[in-house]
């Protein structure tokens, strides 16, 4: 057997607690498979997700940061992802200039009701990364002494 | 000019409306010496105003000391401000860091100082001043024409139009980002953590940065890459929609990063997405804090 | 001067002409210049879009990108049947990216979805009822209309978005303000048959007849319409229609660009009106 | 300084033990009574549930609990087959107390499903229940993936993130609140009736807030009420008199909510009282006004345009309060100046003509929502005036049933039409009479599903009361006349409920309603009959009914407002605009703002009797809350370090609740020592975002904090 092993990525997942970790509970009751690459921390809000938390999530060797909430209008606390979606907005254009890899940055809106969505995504999202590779550019960053 | 400038303040002084003037100056020492380096001064005795000066040296955005306690302790101020330092106090206000109408705002009218910004700078006659003193240059704007005598020599900087604001960046951005990241791990691996960069930030008021807060270490204090990163990660991205523009913190730098392309990616991203500049209009709502429901949103799925 | 674009469709260049040249004469004395598209292609009507879907959409979408190359924003697309072809193919354009990429492909043009197309009536009230009103010499005054929309101009409404599908009434506003008195009448949207022609003419005689039946029941003195295919069917079978069902209805149908013209002061003839089957 | 304390602290945590033991001189038994992380050693117990075959079949749960009690600050590790099973708690709670656990891990389900059954048995056991968290390995592994393998490490990640979680866990008690014990029902329908008359009878006060001058609502104009047939305002006005005189209602009709302010138990609503004209005091409701007021032809709102009333009218005889209000619109005195022949009239002097809207503010400690609902309008209005519906490049609205003549032909009537014209109190009193020249129809077609499940009209719903009412339509037409014949067009007839399908049946088989599966394509007029063309599926052929009346049965819409209502009150509502209730099944009527409840069919369209059992439950809600003294809410609330905060307020800009306020930190001599941002924790709902815009970390979030997420992330190295 010296078939190569295939890359399994670490994808850290941000989720809000009302929709996107309901939608991803609701694929697991469907039984909706994906792969096992996606660590879930569940936040009350996307409004409650910092950029820090994404920086954080490249700086603990993850390959991809999958940020996820309720869709407009359908915030629990009626606002909050409208704040997170401006916030990334600013935040994207800056990961942009640092050359910080933004097809590894991932926003979704998945509500309660997307099981099926929360499936696709998942999917998706890790064979891209699986295609892009482990991020070397960061973790060199963080391997490099001073 | 600078008599106009030294009388105006002596007055405020003497009249008591002021009990300090934040401006530029000579050191006592220097005597009147034209060539003499430029500081900061804060003059509380009207006799003192004569060291204040007024040339192409004048970099320094003064706002900055309005966040220090020991600036504030010394009563009501008046501060002299360039027409892009003037921004700093519209967003300090906003974030309820002054109170406008305890501060005596001396304008000056400047046609550029041979910075970057200078080149696409749109308010060579401060907004918002109590006074102004000078006039803008004739045929207005950049090149300038004449006011500030330069030391040096040059009258002026390469003609740009005013709203090529992010030519810079643009040009930046075009290169592959495999390429952009190289280039901040090669400027990033220099810097010393100093956090000069925060400490002359007119923006960066906060009483316990973030960077000092290890419960949790957000951001790694060491000076290696992983730390800087995260640490201009933080830091650009809190001046979103904030950023005046001043470019000091690549100016006190000394390892010589040029943080302006950092500030300008989020302050582009503020005018291209919201129409929106920091320190533009005193009624505009900050961008962060605040929402449209018809913000765009093409890149989420 | 108001400049449109001008899509005749193969109907006005064919046994529709007397509609070309009304619309013509009618919109000249109105102030509108109309700049007819070069190299324009069939819209694809009735075939295509039973044949294959791309097709459907790249016939039409050929024409709007012809449009955006000449620069034209607005397209006058006079028969019904065109610029429901033409709105269809904007939509499904508009709607996907992807569907755009092929189209442009496959028509080595293009193509974006973004030309505004127009029939008829809404050039006449882009130029303005009251702009069109001082224009009148002589108005409609004897003049009461029945106006039949047929089952194109408003349909499907979602892609055509133009008036109320079921009770139109924006060629009654514009006859009425002409001087005419339109009449209220229950047929204004019905089918006339037309795409029965061939097949069974006799389903067209019986619609047809339907129509002419209830606007002469409701006291109208003509009928307007705005589409070629209605007015074959009721002008040129109006005789057909008589001896089949044995009554006279003797109606004149008149296209609605006729009835402006009339009151701009256009004679018959320039309007192409003494080339109709049922004439006075 | 800082610096020895903080030492001196941690040294005393340290020692601790070793003093108790050697005090008294025996093993340290459990602590009862909320345990922090803190003051020991964490010591965390991990339960890893097989969830019988569930989890055990792709996760290795063996496997997981042993690499869990690896993981530093875990003392114990153990599997169990149920773990939300009796024996299951039983095992955590003996475990908490036999190895002094100071926090718990339950690597089972979602935390949604069963975090509270586990904070409750560690609380039983004297564990802070914030002191315990749950990794699911179910919900988002076990049942998601095949590779035992994959599967068994991601489960074993998502233990060690919930023990790093549980590690900088804190303990938290519930936030106290004051109360206000007395409610407001907003709309007087019989939802809102029966919510207000429930509280008022349990005790408390109630403020009842009705747009309309009477209360009653769509119901005072029903004619008989399925599936009894009995007569609607017989069983509604008493209830209606007994709201208007209970001790413990405030009404407040012709008046709208204008704003809301403060939060669940502590709420300040702002009702607009419009101008009445009338000194409700003093009048006494004798009728001399109306009688004699020369402006008669207005048309009827409560008769739905079908019949006139004067410009100081009563809307219905029984109306509650039973006093008049002057249509201002309508009014003589009031438009031209003169006339005032009611305030001549009027013996009791009531008449105010200088009358002007006011506002009165109601402090209720919860609010039931009951605003009801309105008909889908299915007009279309052409006709003489021709409108130019087009103006450039807008779309227009694909509403309306332009094909089906409503306000064209006036023999085209509504279904709350068709009720007025078979009630006793109606414009022809009680007997069925045409619009058009009063003719009694002998051939009466009702359409159903106006509106409803029409996607091309922007519906997708069933109005779910139509069918049911439209059965009631065909029997009163057929009870009053006899040679009468009504015919239904309908797609499906839906008549689930207790006697529903009975009635159908009935309508069909003994008052010989014609039904016709089918939908109507378009009515005309002709020579004063409408000819009705349609479809009958079941036949296969196309029907056509010359029919002398028609009735649609268009679909129930929340009534005017309600959205902007809602937004008031910041309860959610559908893309129908119907107000969303909080979970579907096990929280109907309560909202996702605390303290609002929703009743009737401003929720969803729903006939009577849903709507009362609705209200009823609104009313219990409230009750419950009353049954307390003051309210306790959940600690997982944002916090803000005031020594710390810079006062840039970015944090007050984004609270969505407005639940941060700036505030002044003064010494004892009352000088300004510092601004700071504040938390009001009545208002935190706990979403964070204060804390993400904050840029120092000042605000933070129990049960989210940045220590605890952090933790998490830095778990998965």
């Amino acid at each position: 057997m010296n078939e190569p092993q295939e890359f399994q990525p670490k994808i850290i997942a941000y989720v809000c607690n009302w929709c996107t970790y309901l939608g991803a509970d609701l694929a697991g009751t469907n039984r909706l498979e994906y792969p096992a690459n996606v660590r879930v921390i569940r936040l009350p809000c996307t409004g409650r997700i910092d950029f820090n938390l994404i920086v954080k999530a490249f700086e603990m060797g993850g390959d991809a940061v999958l940020v996820s909430g309720c869709h407009p209008g359908d915030c629990h606390y009626t606002a909050g992802n409208y704040h997170a979606r401006r916030r990334w907005m600013l935040f994207r254009p800056l990961l942009e200039a640092f050359g910080i890899e933004t097809e590894r940055v991932h926003f979704t809106w998945i509500s309660a009701a997307e099981g099926r969505k929360w499936q696709q995504v998942v999917a998706e999202l890790t064979e891209t990364t699986r295609k892009l590779g482990p991020y070397t550019g960061y973790r060199e960053i963080c391997e490099a002494k001073g | 000019m600078i008599a106009t400038l030294r009388e105006t303040c002596r007055q405020l002084l003497s009249d008591g409306k002021v009990d300090v003037v934040i401006g530029y100056g000579h050191d006592a020492a220097a005597d009147g010496a034209e060539d003499a380096p430029v500081y900061p001064v804060f003059i509380t005795k009207p006799e003192d105003a004569g060291r204040l000066v007024w040339n192409d040296r004048c970099h320094a955005n003064l706002a900055v000391y309005l966040k220090h306690e020991e600036i504030r302790s010394l009563g009501r101020a008046a501060i002299i401000v360039k027409g892009c330092d003037q921004r700093s106090l519209v967003v300090l206000e906003k974030e309820s860091q002054l109170d406008r109408s305890k501060i005596y705002v001396i304008g000056i009218a400047c046609d550029g100082l041979d910075r970057p910004k200078c080149r696409t700078c749109d308010v060579h006659e401060p907004r918002g001043a109590d006074v102004i003193i000078g006039h803008k240059a004739a045929g207005t704007g950049y090149p300038c024409a004449g006011g500030v005598p330069s030391a040096n020599g040059t009258q002026g900087l390469p003609d740009t139009l005013p709203d090529d604001r992010y030519a810079e960046l643009r040009a930046f951005l075009a290169r592959p980002s495999a390429e952009r990241l190289a280039y901040w791990r090669q400027e990033l691996a220099r810097c010393v953590k100093c956090y000069a960069c925060r400490q002359v930030c007119p923006m960066c008021y906060c009483r316990r940065c973030i960077v000092d807060k290890n419960r949790p270490q957000i951001i790694s204090t060491s000076a290696t890459l992983k730390g800087n990163f995260a640490w201009h990660i933080t830091r650009a991205f809190h001046l979103a929609g904030r950023c005046v523009g001043c470019e000091e913190c690549s100016r006190a730098c000394p390892m010589g990063i040029d943080l302006r392309l950092l500030n300008l990616s989020v302050a582009q991203a503020a005018e291209e997405n919201f129409a929106f500049r920091a320190g533009d209009d005193p009624a505009a709502e900050p961008v962060i804090g605040s929402y449209a429901i018809q913000d765009k949103e093409d890149f989420i799925r | 001067m108001i400049e449109v674009g001008y899509y005749p469709g193969c109907a006005l260049h064919g046994s529709s002409n007397d509609y070309e040249t009304s619309v013509r004469a009618c919109l000249d004395k109105l102030g509108v210049s109309l700049r007819e598209l070069d190299d324009w292609i069939c819209c694809g009507a009735t075939a295509a879009h039973s044949l294959n879907h791309k097709l459907a959409v790249a016939l039409p979408a050929r024409n709007l990108a012809l449009a955006k190359r000449d620069g034209m924003h607005e397209l006058l697309a006079p028969c019904p049947m065109c610029s429901m072809e033409l709105h269809r193919a904007n939509r499904a354009l508009a709607a996907c990216p992807q569907l755009r990429r092929e189209i442009s492909e496959i028509v080595e043009l293009e193509v974006d979805g973004g030309t505004r197309v127009l029939n008829f009536i809404e050039v006449v009230q882009k130029v303005g009822l009251e702009e069109m009103t001082r224009k009148v010499v002589r108005p409609l005054a004897d003049f009461r209309p029945a106006c039949y929309y047929g089952c194109l101009l408003t349909r499907p409404p979602r892609d055509v978005q133009f008036d109320d599908c079921e009770q139109p009434g924006s060629m009654e506003a514009i006859l009425a303000a002409l001087g005419a008195a339109p009449v209220d009448w229950n047929y204004k949207t019905e089918c006339c048959g037309a795409g029965m022609t061939l097949a069974d003419e006799e389903i067209v005689l019986e619609l047809s007849h339907k129509i002419l039946s209830d606007a002469a029941a409701h006291a109208a003195s003509c009928i307007v319409v705005a589409c070629p295919m209605c007015h074959v069917n009721l002008d040129m079978k109006q005789a057909d229609i008589e001896r089949r069902f044995g009554v006279r209805h003797d109606l004149i149908v008149y296209y609605l660009s006729d009835l402006i013209g009339l009151a701009l002061g256009i004679d018959e003839r320039t309007l192409g009106i003494d080339r109709h089957f049922v004439v006075k | 300084m800082i610096w020895s304390a903080a030492i001196y602290r941690r040294f005393a945590a340290a020692l601790r033990p070793f003093v108790n033991e050697e005090i008294t001189g025996k093993k340290k038994k459990a602590v009862i009574n909320h345990r922090s992380p803190k003051k020991n050693m964490a010591r965390i117990g991990v339960f890893v549930c097989w969830c019988g075959e569930n989890i055990a079949r792709t996760v290795d749960v063996e496997q997981v609990a042993s690499a869990a009690a690896e993981m530093p600050g875990v003392a114990c590790a153990m599997t169990c087959k149920y773990m939300c099973s009796e024996p299951g708690q039983a095992a955590i709670r003996h475990k908490i107390a036999e190895e002094h656990l100071t926090g718990v891990v339950v690597a089972s389900c979602s935390p949604h499903m069963h975090l509270r059954t586990f904070r409750k048995a560690a609380e039983k056991e004297g564990l802070n229940p914030y002191l315990v968290e749950m990794a699911n390995i179910r919900e988002h592994c076990s049942w998601v993936h095949q590779d035992r393998t994959q599967a068994t490490a991601k489960a074993i990640d998502l233990v060690a993130m919930a023990v790093a979680k549980t590690r900088n866990d804190q303990a938290l008690a519930p936030i106290t609140i004051p109360l206000t014990r007395r409610a407001m029902v907003i709309g007087g329908g019989v939802a809102g009736i029966q919510a207000a008359l429930d509280i008022a009878d349990a005790g408390y006060q109630v403020a009842l807030v009705e747009r309309e001058p009477s209360i009653g609502g769509k119901m005072a104009g029903l004619s008989e009420t399925f599936p009894t047939l009995d007569c609607s305002q017989c069983i509604l006005t008493p209830r209606m008199v007994e709201a208007g005189q209970h001790p413990n209602i405030t009404l407040h009709t012709y008046s709208e909510v204008e704003s809301v302010e403060g939060y669940v138990g502590n709420f300040r609503v702002k009702v607009r009282k419009k101008a009445r004209y009338i000194d409700m005091e003093k009048c006494t409701g004798c009728g001399q006004c109306w009688n004699h007021c020369p402006a008669k032809k207005n048309p009827s709102a409560f008769d739905y345009g079908l019949g006139q009333r004067t410009a100081i009218y009563i809307p219905f005889p029984q109306a509650v309060p039973a006093r008049p209000v002057i249509d201002a619109a309508a009014c003589l005195k009031l438009t031209k100046g003169k006339c005032g022949i009611c305030a001549k009239k009027c013996q009791a002097g009531a008449i105010r003509f200088d009358d002007e809207e006011r506002m009165v503010t109601e402090e209720v400690g919860a609010i039931v929502v009951a605003t009801g609902y309105k008909l889908y309008s299915i007009e279309k209005k052409t006709g003489t005036a021709y409108p130019l519906p087009t103006a450039a490049g807008t779309p227009l609205p694909l509403s309306g049933y332009g094909e089906y003549g409503y306000g064209r032909y006036a023999d085209v009537i509504d279904s709350l039409q068709f009720e007025r014209l078979l009630s006793a109190s109606g414009p022809t009193g009680g007997e069925v009479r045409r619009p058009s020249d009063g003719q009694v129809p002998k051939n009466v077609v009702f359409i159903s599903c106006v509106g409803s499940r029409d996607n091309a009209k922007g519906i997708a719903y069933c109005s779910k009361i139509c069918c049911m009412y439209t059965a009631k339509h065909t029997m009163l037409y057929k009870h009053k006349v006899h040679d009468g014949q009504a015919h239904v067009f309908y797609m499906d007839i839906r008549s689930g409920g207790k006697n529903y399908d009975e009635f159908v049946r009935r309508a069909i088989e003994q008052d010989g309603a014609h039904y016709l599966r089918g939908r109507v394509s378009k009515i005309v007029e002709q020579s004063g009959r409408l000819i009705v063309r349609g479809v009958d599926t079941l036949a296969g052929e196309a029907v056509t009914i010359e029919a002398d009346l028609v009735v649609l049965a268009a679909a129930m819409c929340p009534s005017d407002g309600a959205e902007t209502l809602a937004q008031k009150l910041n309860v959610g509502y559908d893309e129908n605009g119907f107000l969303s209730e909080s979970h579907p099944k096990l929280r109907p009527v309560e909202t996702n703002a605390a303290g609002v409840y929703v009743c009737g069919a401003c929720q969803g369209p729903k006939d009577i009797p849903e709507s009362v059992a609705q209200a009823t439950a609104c009313a219990g809600k409230t009750l419950v809350m009353f049954s307390r003294q003051q309210l306790t809410r959940e600690p997982e609330i944002a916090r803000v370090d005031e020594t710390n905060c810079a006062a840039c307020f970015a944090c007050v800009r984004a609270c969505p609740y407005t639940a941060i306020e700036r505030a002044e930190i003064r010494d004892r001599k009352g000088n300004l020592v510092k601004r700071t941002a504040r938390v009001n924790p009545g208002l935190c709902m706990g979403c964070g975002t204060c804390v993400a815009v904050c840029p120092s970390k000042s605000a933070d979030l129990a049960g989210f904090s940045e220590q605890q997420i952090y933790a998490m992330v830095e778990s998965l190295v």
